[in-house]
């Protein structure tokens, strides 16, 4: 059946709360407005005002009462409206959720499940339009995830719900009116696997979430110019499918990483780190990467187009890459 | 409540004009002119406009990323404000900020923050700078009854009680926070209790009543003035439109709209204006003429703006160095 | 006030157990058996053993980086603690979180905190989860003055407020943070005031007097058990002890800590159950040899304790997964 | 002279509250109680109370209002006692204090300066013993500095107070008892330079703050069985000094990076990345990274240790790598 990615999340959301008692969902305005991406529409008429609540704006608190929650023998899934606002919950989620477990010396366990939307391209300027999937990969104790279609959009919320320690859901914002293919009856996805999105032998592109549309249009546009990319789709990153990633590079011998973060420190140069570590000798030349501009995100729209990654940059990579270690 | 003929045209033009500009704004949104989020202050105008004249040009100004009327009311140009919602780089923040992010250091207007509650620690810096240099100045900070929710509201009222900082929290209760109704999202929905807290000044004002707010601002801003610490207003008042141009206010009833829009703060004024004698139809009509005609340049300014060069992008990440 | 005299000879024993386990402890950091911080509850014992004789075993009960004193009013064994502080294996927390996170989910005790303020949520959550589920349990939460600052605070008792969440936040004013006396961080001294801003019970009491504890928690936890909502509890004390073992009290002079000690929780207690003929020389006696043997068992099960071995470094970051 | 790291940084605030009547210090505990650190002690008493404040317990408030301050045309140096409560300011770092500037269009600059100690090493278990170093540097809009001696203590202070836009310093817990020569008629440092800690051909080992010393020793084992390591200092984690690294890697062809952030998306990641990108055919064999294991750290010293970077894993490391390739 074909569907949007929000659908996707909130049949996901549907089949939850209709399957365990123990599910409830909560965050601003995912009651009566909808959800700020209309995602959970719909859900507090079927579910009612005890298992979709809407929170007070207080990202600290209610993400810290969900691990508590948990803790307490919940299965709560969180939203926080965007990754931007998760700012406001960083010690809750870096302090609590991801250490309790350890701390506790494995006595508690925080079955907890947090979905934001995340990233640009929106015209939503400098406090709106983050990406800081890296920052959260950089947190022991937690899962992170990052589904780029509607299958995976569903798949991968139903996986989350079936770990026992925290998982953080990414959904990038101009995913959601996306379609794609997606099974009703399929179960949950495999976390911890990436996908290979599209196969080739001249180079791999390596993205995730938002910026996959992106990359597989570059790679349309290599194709016609007889360069065949492979593409591959992380999906969950932490853990990282670091093995699927060698084996690409040993056959293409080149990589390019796609990803929205700004470039330093990004998410990208933890995988780059990886492939050097791991295939070096695999390499015909170091591995690039196509991040976002150092810079604040620009409302107007040809700066912002310029600040983030697009297909024409990813190409003009791959072409810079090919020139340079042929 | 007695009022002088020109102020009170002036604060009429000021409310006409915030919404006459909105109106511009959501039709060019329409027309894909502005991007991005949008939020209209429709419907709450007397609160910015009766709050503004409390302050001097030295005063600050911290607002929201609901802050057109603010904008306006502070007298930065409607030209220079379309301009920013389109992106240009003559708008008032270069374009790069958009709706949500209005600078003009000229006016100290400071913005323009779009994550709820974030200006008001800055607030209380603005006053802290002002405090340790000796100046009798007033920083006014606008935020909604959402932010109260936030944890900065508790901490940036402590921390400007504790250290007296010439604050004036003015908080424009609009009873919702997006789609959730005050009494959902507040345990005490008497908002001016929350001063108590604090052991702060505070009090409560009819929002849809400009002569009301002007008056309510002007003691809560000399109190501060005089340094007798920050204050905190309540504003009750109520926005007729949705939330952003992309809410479906699925979460209100069309006829609670219409019942407050009986409470039209322009109408309410223009009315009590023509009652006293101070307001005839042709003064209403030279306002909107004029309204119109400002509002018609700014969309001039916007349109002939340029565009910043591309190659400006990292120009104002940081401060240029001077070699 | 009357107190039956087996249940009042439990209170002291408590709080001697907690005085004579600390001041080992304090012994045992110098000889450096213990290490990272060490915050010591000496002259606080009347809050934590008044208000934990007010929750049963299912109720949940959630502290701070202060909580030896929690952990054993709670019943958690002694060797389990002093294990913890050795960072020994047989320590409630496998020695990964020492004086700072104990933590035993057998008795419902989660934690343990570090970050001020950052329990709060937990507690809230902890009660939720019990309202989902509905069940009629209490969570407790206790936390300094200075937490009182922080936006988790106001967040928290929001929540809760709105959400009628069974949580009794107990807030142990012992006037300082750290370094910092509560005239010096909060603007509103009278913390249980604060409640007002959230529409919530409270109540204030004495926290050196064991017996006006207890009967204060057991008033708020049986509201806060009937359904009536969270309820904010001031416990007023003072530490005796510096703030860790590393400050060197600049802050404060030693003349105010005498004039507080001579208000010692202990021998308060004591003196009353004189009075009242429930307490005998022997009995003193005899509490202070079973409480000193009891440490010196404390003292060898952590000796006597394994060390983790290192193999298990990250055994415990994920759960492990059944194949 | 010889002098505490602890002093340094003591001398370089007292220096600047006396030169520059905007100055002045705020934070929890600055005050009366002397620090947390004892680093203000006597400030207080020196500057009084209204340029050497005390807060309440409100990092995000703090922050938010010295960045207000700098709005404002006051000099504030904030300190956030350690870099686990900056968890809580973290939306007025990124959202205000690294944005004002690029969101008004160039209107605004907020010369703030805020520090703050970092690292673990000291037993104070999983959330007192970060190392977000990495985090920070991945923020455009701000300068990230990690001063490793006394000298660099004192002179990044003050020239982080000569910068026009927000400068966050790690003072890493462990320094401050350190011991060094400090000039104190030396004016403000470099901003932006590593600094050669130590000439070597055989490998370059690249590390900062908290870890510098523990490269050290490591590379006096290295030197007892003949291995020269050059140990780089990178001293300014944003901007980065790669040139100096380039130089370096391009003689020795080898590089260990220590960091004691956990491994995964680790500021040593980005540094990795770029050794790759600008150093590839210099390169031996992969560059190589001593991090932090991936775990909420541990209380007990054993533990704790087997957590961190230590001397022999650096050690370890070389030897593997030099078996390896060579
Ligand atoms: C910290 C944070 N959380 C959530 C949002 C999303 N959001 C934007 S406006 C808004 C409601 C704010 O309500 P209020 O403060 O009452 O202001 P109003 O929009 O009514 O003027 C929300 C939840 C945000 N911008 N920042
Ligand atoms: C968020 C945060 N900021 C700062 C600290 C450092 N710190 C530890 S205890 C403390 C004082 C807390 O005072 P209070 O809440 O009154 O508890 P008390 O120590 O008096 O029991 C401070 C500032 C911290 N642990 N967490
Ligand atoms: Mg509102
Ligand atoms: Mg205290």
């Amino acid at each position: 059946m074909k569907t949007t990615y929000r659908e996707a999340v909130r049949s996901a959301l549907s089949d939850a709360l209709r399957s365990d008692p123990h599910v409830f969902l909560m965050g601003e305005d995912v009651g009566r407005y909808g959800g700020a991406f209309a995602v959970s529409r719909g859900l507090l008429e079927e579910f009612g005002p005890e298992r979709v609540r809407d929170t007070p704006l207080s990202e600290s608190t209610f993400v810290g009462a969900g691990i508590g929650a948990a803790l307490g023998g919940a299965r709560p899934i969180v939203e926080v409206m965007t990754v931007n606002f998760s700012l406001l919950a960083l010690d809750q989620i870096v302090n609590n959720a991801a250490t309790l477990r350890h701390m506790s010396g494995g006595q508690l366990s925080v079955p907890l499940v947090v979905r934001m939307a995340t990233g640009g391209g929106r015209q939503l300027a400098a406090q709106h339009s983050h990406s800081l999937e890296g920052w959260y990969a950089h947190i022991p104790g937690i899962t992170v995830l990052a589904p780029a279609t509607p299958a995976d959009a569903r798949g991968m919320l139903l996986a989350a719900l079936r770990e026992p320690d925290p998982v953080f859901i990414f959904e990038h914002a101009t995913l959601y009116p996306t379609e794609g293919e997606v099974d009703e009856s399929a179960g949950p996805a495999e976390i911890g696997r990436a996908a290979v999105r599209r196969l080739g032998g001249h180079v791999t592109l390596i993205t995730y979430g938002g910026s996959l549309p992106k990359t597989l249009q570059a790679a349309d546009l290599l194709a016609v110019e007889g360069i065949d990319a492979e593409v591959i789709d992380l999906r969950s990153l932490r853990p990282l499918d670091t093995p699927t990633l060698l084996a690409s590079i040993a056959r293409t011998h080149r990589a390019v990483i796609v990803d929205e973060g700004w470039r330093m420190c990004s998410f990208a140069a933890e995988v780059s780190a990886q492939l050097m570590e791991g295939g070096f000798y695999d390499l015909d030349g170091p591995v690039a990467r196509v991040c976002s501009a150092e810079v604040p995100m620009p409302y107007a729209k040809h700066m912002e187009d310029a600040a983030l990654p697009q297909p024409a940059s990813i190409v003009a990579t791959v072409h810079e890459m090919l020139r340079r270690h042929g | 409540m007695t009022v002088e003929r020109g102020h009170a045209l002036e604060l009429l033009r000021q409310m006409v004009l915030i919404r006459r500009f909105e109106e511009k704004a959501a039709e060019l949104y329409t027309l894909g002119k502005i991007h991005g989020f949008l939020h209209l202050y429709i419907g709450e105008e007397a609160v910015a406009v009766g709050a503004m004249q409390a302050f001097t040009p030295e005063d600050a100004i911290v607002a929201t990323y609901r802050e057109h009327g603010h904008a306006l009311a502070r007298g930065i140009p409607a030209g220079s404000l379309m301009a920013e919602m389109y992106g240009k780089a003559n708008g008032c923040s270069r374009g790069h900020g958009g709706s949500m992010h209005f600078f003009d250091v000229s006016r100290r207007f400071y913005g323009g923050y779009a994550i709820v509650g974030g200006g008001l620690p800055i607030a209380a810096g603005l006053a802290l700078a002002d405090t340790l240099q000796g100046r009798r100045r007033v920083t006014a900070c606008f935020f909604g009854d959402g932010a109260v929710d936030e944890g900065e509201f508790h901490e940036s009222l402590n921390l400007a009680a504790l250290w007296k900082l010439p604050v004036l929290f003015l908080c424009e209760n609009n009873l919702y926070a997006m789609g959730t109704a005050l009494a959902r999202h507040q345990s005490q929905t008497d908002i001016r209790l929350k001063a108590g807290a604090y052991a702060l000044s505070a009090d409560a004002v009819d929002g849809m009543d400009v002569l009301a707010v002007e008056s309510a601002t002007r003691r809560a801003a000399e109190a501060v003035r005089r340094g007798e610490g920050p204050y905190l207003l309540e504003v009750r008042t109520y926005r007729f439109r949705a939330h952003s141009m992309a809410d479906p206010e699925l979460y209100r009833t069309k006829e609670e709209v219409e019942r407050w829009k009986t409470r039209d703060p322009i109408a309410l004024f223009a009315t009590r204006l023509r009652e006293w004698g101070l307001l005839s139809d042709a003064d209403l009509t030279a306002i909107e003429t004029a309204v119109g005609r400002e509002i018609e340049a700014a969309v001039a300014v916007a349109e002939a703006g340029p565009w910043e060069p591309v190659e400006d992008l990292l120009r104002d990440v940081y401060t240029p160095r001077t070699p």
